[in-house]
């Protein structure tokens, strides 16, 4: 099973590179471009075939390691 | 005072740790794998700086997970002294055992440059040998370094007379909350900072404001 | 063969025909590509090698010259200084992070393969004109990608250097050099001797990584999809640095015959070449090489250049010690294959032989060019014409400013300089002093090349070059030891360009000769052209030096109110090709400064002498821009202003790159034993001023806060990069 | 309008992140991992609500900013 986990920044934690990269694009002429937030996105591989069992493994491997989450929250997607 | 440096993967400010610990105080400390269960009977252990896992993922997250973690929780947790540099630094923080955690810097670059700091809080292991209002220069050498905690924590931090160390006004080189350098735990026996005492302990290298913090704990620890 | 598959593999028909001559056949695919990569100029240096043995490599301090990954110096008390300086110019252009971090790498690697672990990193760096569009981009991606790597290691980059010009808009500079420490009785080597000896692969994986360009042109590839594409190598400084530390801890056992990193055209040069150098055949069994992709051909793994990794030749029995150790490290570890008495490299891939080519014709046959050049001769000395009425306030100010004078701060700052505890003068001076660890001696490194000199008198020019290192190293109090030298070029077929090639040569030759400062080590980088327009020649000099007191040494930043200025040297008021005349008259012409070795090593012998002697702790020396921008160095570093009272006033004299020169501060009685001491020696020495207050000052002409010209030293680096996109938006090291 | 970008590594590049993270990984426990990969994720809000040039917009920032495109690809998502 292939999963894909989203680790960003929690609201109201202060992201300076999402600041920085929506100066660059207003800078470089994309005027529309508003609040611009950074965040990861892990792709894993899994020999498991339970999609529960699956999901409550990425759950763990976020709250230990993937994330840290005194300023990170996770979102986690199975694929196929 | 019997002391240990760990070593971690791509650690590479052990060496400058164990130097300056030699130098200061005369007795060679034992490097510490992260990979062993204990860390040997000692008095302090220090994690150095360095790119512990390449920094990949989030700067220290992997090593807080190290096998030699365990064990300096709970000795952390019977008052051995415990100091984090730098890279060190994210580690406990990574671990828990101080709040908050150390952010990309503001300026978004790597930053290595001699830093001015203030002693803030001279009640401690570390700091003894200092007085409050003191000014120490250090290097810093770090891409993040930027502590962050809410304000809640960052209150706390403050009224406890937890903050060891701020970035002198005007030098803060990582946009770190309230110009934070470094903060003790609870107990106050575990110290993180960002900048490099280790590195100012050799007048040859600009400053020795460094030997004061390993001065301290010899005295207090021997 | 098509004839379109080996044109791009880079061989010539003549070629082909000597391959095939060698192999008494046709080559198959895999060792067409094995020659093409042996044979092609990285490698085997067919337009240089004739040339380069010109230059003097040897010399008492001398332990190991070119030939081996490194050079070796001896420094004394069972220790030796190891360095070699490298380019990654075309990657760093393609990609600029991961181009300079896998050079910078690289380097690392040929170091530690010597069996020293490296103490220093220096870079000397050439981009294209500031206004040009992609100069800023490249300038963020390569310093980014050299501190990204140099910082996880954990050794200092302590100097460099970094020119603007057009001629590099198209092929950017990125030099990285590095020095290492070793014991005089622990240096490994690469000649694979014996036989039945095991050959182990060592670090990460084998990948589709930067594999020779002339896969994507070649027939078996032309129907793969995107995924089998060659990539670009990334760098992976983590596990280069447990690859540094498992390699030192094996070295420190007997179990290493021999070992080579695996560079350019990774498993192909390194397997080739330590047979060569060994007098054995070698055997590879390519299934047991560890690999990060799936259904990799014998093609693609031969000619891979994936990072961090390394091949040995150890002593029968000693796999089992050499795997413990590097599976300590978490590091791929695999036997390959092992020496044998045949003279071939024979290569397996799923049983089957897929290579079987005889070593020397890899190494000894390869060809040596002769290539036709024109050689320029020296411009005319006549005298250059400038607007004498210029403010000189204002061309100071502007001269500080300017792109190639500027402060470097915005660079080295994203260096960890001070990792290592040893960088007794970082960044900023004349030449990065390190201390050899434990000890008061230490060693001084620079790198240094003036390219628009080299372009107006490639002979003069490259001399200058050497002069500039040698004179770098003894401002700092050093003894000039040896020299690494990257010799980067346009395309070595147009016989200008060979002129330039062979010119730099020989002016290297002659001032390394005359200068005792032998050439270890180095590397050359040709085919820098873009649309037919070459980059300026650009032979980077890396010189190393040594202090036997770290203590004794100078620094550039004035100390103390009151210290005499001396000027060393004698000035004539060389105005050609400098950056007065480009800078302030928007001129590039006219002879480069003469370079007279005898008097270079005189004056410069005295320096050292006074640095010694500790008559003077505070020298510059002079170069790019002259007496006066010298001296305003010297007062923005050390926070301090002079009072200046010089015997001429008009720009020659005050902007003029004359050689051989150097302001020294000394205390007011020491001045005077300076003076008859210089008399003494037939050195040119005047009293032109003295330290004082908070501004320079020559009365009547000149008062400038030294506020002011720190912020029109510092301002333009940091100001210019601003306008980068990636670079705020901190996008540089993805 | 809303959009995601994700920036991901090209096939066959290398990717020291991942590959540490999944190293981690299996030493914390979690042996059902296999390959993984490491990617950006950039939120951007977008004054314009014509999705059409939003796209657009979007793969000219990717181009010119976002993504290294030497070694990296990216995919766009337009949200709400
Ligand atoms: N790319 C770089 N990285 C680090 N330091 C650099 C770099 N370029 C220049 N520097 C430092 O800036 C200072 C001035 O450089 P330069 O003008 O080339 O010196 P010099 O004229 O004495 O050779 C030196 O200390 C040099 O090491
Ligand atoms: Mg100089």
């Amino acid at each position: 099973m292939r999963a894909r986990v989203f680790v960003t920044l929690k609201p109201g934690v202060l992201d300076p590179q999402g600041k920085a990269i929506g100066h660059a694009l207003n800078s470089l002429g994309f005027k529309s471009v508003g609040d611009v937030r950074q965040g990861k996105v892990i792709d894993l591989e899994l020999a498991e075939t339970d999609r529960e069992k699956a999901s409550a493994s990425l759950r763990d491997m976020c709250e230990k390691l993937l994330a840290n989450t005194v300023i990170e929250k996770y979102d986690i997607e199975l694929r196929s | 005072m019997k002391c240990a440096v760990i070593v971690f993967p791509a650690s590479n400010c052990d060496r400058d740790a164990h130097d300056a610990i030699m130098h200061v105080t005369g007795t060679p400390p034992q490097m510490v794998w992260h990979g062993d269960s204990e860390v040997p009977d000692v008095d302090l252990i220090v994690l150095p700086g360095g790119f512990s896992y390449g920094d990949y993922l989030r700067c220290g997250a992997m090593a807080a997970h190290s096998r030699i973690m365990t064990d300096i929780r709970r000795k952390a947790g019977e008052g051995v002294a415990v100091l984090g540099i730098c890279n060190g630094f994210q580690i406990l923080t990574e671990a828990g055992l101080l709040p908050g955690t150390l952010m990309r810097n503001a300026g978004l670059k790597f930053v290595c440059r001699p830093v001015e700091l203030v002693v803030d809080e001279s009640q401690s292991l570390f700091t003894r040998n200092y007085s409050r209002g003191e000014r120490v220069t250090f290097p810093v050498a770090h891409g993040e370094g930027n502590y962050f905690a809410s304000d809640d924590v960052l209150d706390r931090l403050e009224a406890e007379g937890r903050v060891a160390f701020r970035y002198a006004e005007g030098e803060n080189p990582n946009g770190s909350a309230r110009n934070i350098a470094g903060i003790l735990n609870e107990k106050r026996n575990v110290l993180g900072l960002m900048p490099h005492p280790e590195r100012a302990c050799d007048p040859l290298l600009g400053s020795v404001s460094g030997r004061a913090m390993f001065q301290s704990l010899l005295e207090k620890l021997s | 063969m098509i004839p379109n598959n080996i044109a791009a593999h880079g061989l010539s028909a003549d070629e082909y025909a000597r391959i095939q001559q060698l192999l008494g056949r046709d080559p198959n695919l895999v060792e067409l590509g094995i020659f093409s990569v042996m044979w092609s100029e990285h490698c085997s240096y067919k337009s240089t090698r004739a040339h380069l043995r010109r230059l003097p490599v040897t010399g008492p301090q001398v332990i190991q010259g070119p030939g081996e990954n490194a050079g070796v110096v001896d420094i004394g008390d069972g220790d030796v200084v190891v360095f070699k300086m490298e380019s990654h110019n075309h990657p760093s252009f393609i990609e600029p992070y991961q181009g300079a971090a896998t050079g910078v790498g690289g380097i690392m690697r040929d170091v530690f393969t010597m069996g020293a672990r490296p103490v220093a990193m220096m870079n000397a760096l050439r981009f294209g004109a500031p206004d040009h569009e992609k100069t800023r981009h490249l300038v963020s991606g390569v310093v980014a990608g050299i501190g990204g790597y140099g910082n996880c290691m954990g050794v200092p980059t302590v100097g460099g250097e970094v020119n603007f010009h057009s001629a590099y808009n198209g092929n950017i500079l990125v030099n990285a050099m590095c020095v290492g420490l070793a014991r005089r009785d622990r240096i490994f080597k690469s000649a694979a001797k014996g036989i039945g000896n095991p050959v182990v692969y060592v670090g990460s994986k084998t990948g589709r990584d930067g594999i020779h360009g002339a896969t994507m042109a070649s027939a078996e590839f032309s129907e793969d999809s995107e995924e089998k594409r060659p990539t670009v190598q990334v760098g992976d400084p983590f596990t280069e640095k447990l690859l540094l530390e498992a390699c030192l801890e094996l070295m420190s056992t007997d179990a290493i015959i021999a070992i080579q990193d695996m560079g350019a055209a990774g498993l192909t040069s390194s397997s080739a070449e330590m047979a060569g150098k060994g007098g054995t055949g070698i055997d590879l069994d390519l299934d047991r090489v560890p690999q990060r992709e799936n259904d990799m051909t014998a093609y693609e793994m031969m000619l891979s250049e994936s990072q961090e990794r390394m091949l040995m030749v150890l002593k029968p029995g000693r796999e089992g010690v050499a795997e413990t150790i590097f599976r300590k490290w978490e590091l791929d570890f695999a036997v390959i294959g092992k020496t044998t008495g045949t003279g071939r490299m024979i290569v397996r891939h799923k049983g089957a032989v897929v290579a079987d080519i005889p070593v020397n014709a890899l190494s000894d046959e390869a060809p040596v060019y002769q290539r036709p050049f024109t050689a320029k001769s020296s411009p005319a000395r006549t005298p250059v014409e400038i607007d004498p009425g210029r403010d000189i306030a204002e061309s100071l100010l502007k001269l500080l400013a300017c792109p190639d004078l500027c402060s470097r701060r915005w660079i080295w700052e994203q260096y960890d300089y001070s990792v290592m505890t040893d960088s007794v003068q970082p960044p900023g001076g004349d030449a990065a002093v390190v201390r050899v660890h434990g000890t008061n001696k230490a060693l001084a490194i620079t790198t240094d090349v003036t390219p628009r000199y080299c372009r107006a008198d490639p002979f003069e020019g490259a001399k200058q070059a050497v002069a500039e290192a040698w004179r770098n190293l003894t401002a700092v109090g050093a003894s000039p030891l040896a020299v690494t030298d990257n010799l980067n070029f346009g395309n070595p077929e147009r016989p200008e360009t060979m002129g330039e090639i062979v010119r730099c040569i020989d002016g290297i030759a002659e001032a390394c000769r005359a200068l005792s400062f032998p050439v270890v080590s180095g590397n050359c980088s040709l085919y820098n052209e873009t649309g037919g327009e070459p980059i300026l020649p650009t032979p980077a000099i890396g010189g190393v030096g040594l202090m036997d007191d770290v203590a004794r040494e100078a620094s550039i930043g004035f100390k103390r109110n009151g210290d005499v200025l001396i000027l060393i040297g004698e000035a004539r008021g060389e105005l050609g090709q400098s950056l007065y005349l480009r800078e302030i008259e928007s001129r590039e012409d006219g002879p480069p400064p003469r370079v007279d070795l005898a008097v270079e090593k005189r004056n410069g012998d005295f320096v050292r002498a006074l640095i010694r002697s500790g008559r003077t702790n505070t020298v510059h020396d002079l170069s790019d821009g002259g007496l006066l921008i010298a001296i305003a160095e010297m007062a923005i570093a050390g926070g301090l202003g002079a009072m200046l009272d010089l015997p001429d006033r008009a720009a020659p004299f005050l902007f003029g790159e004359d050689q051989a020169r150097y302001v020294i501060a000394a205390a007011p009685d020491a001045a005077e034993t300076v003076l008859s001491d210089a008399a003494a020696h037939g050195v040119p020495a005047i009293r032109i001023g003295k330290c004082d207050g908070d501004r320079l000052i020559i009365t009547g002409r000149l008062s400038i806060p030294v506020a002011r010209m720190r912020s029109a030293h510092e301002s333009w680096l940091p100001s210019f990069m601003a306008g980068d996109p990636a670079s705020r938006a901190g996008l540089a090291a993805s």
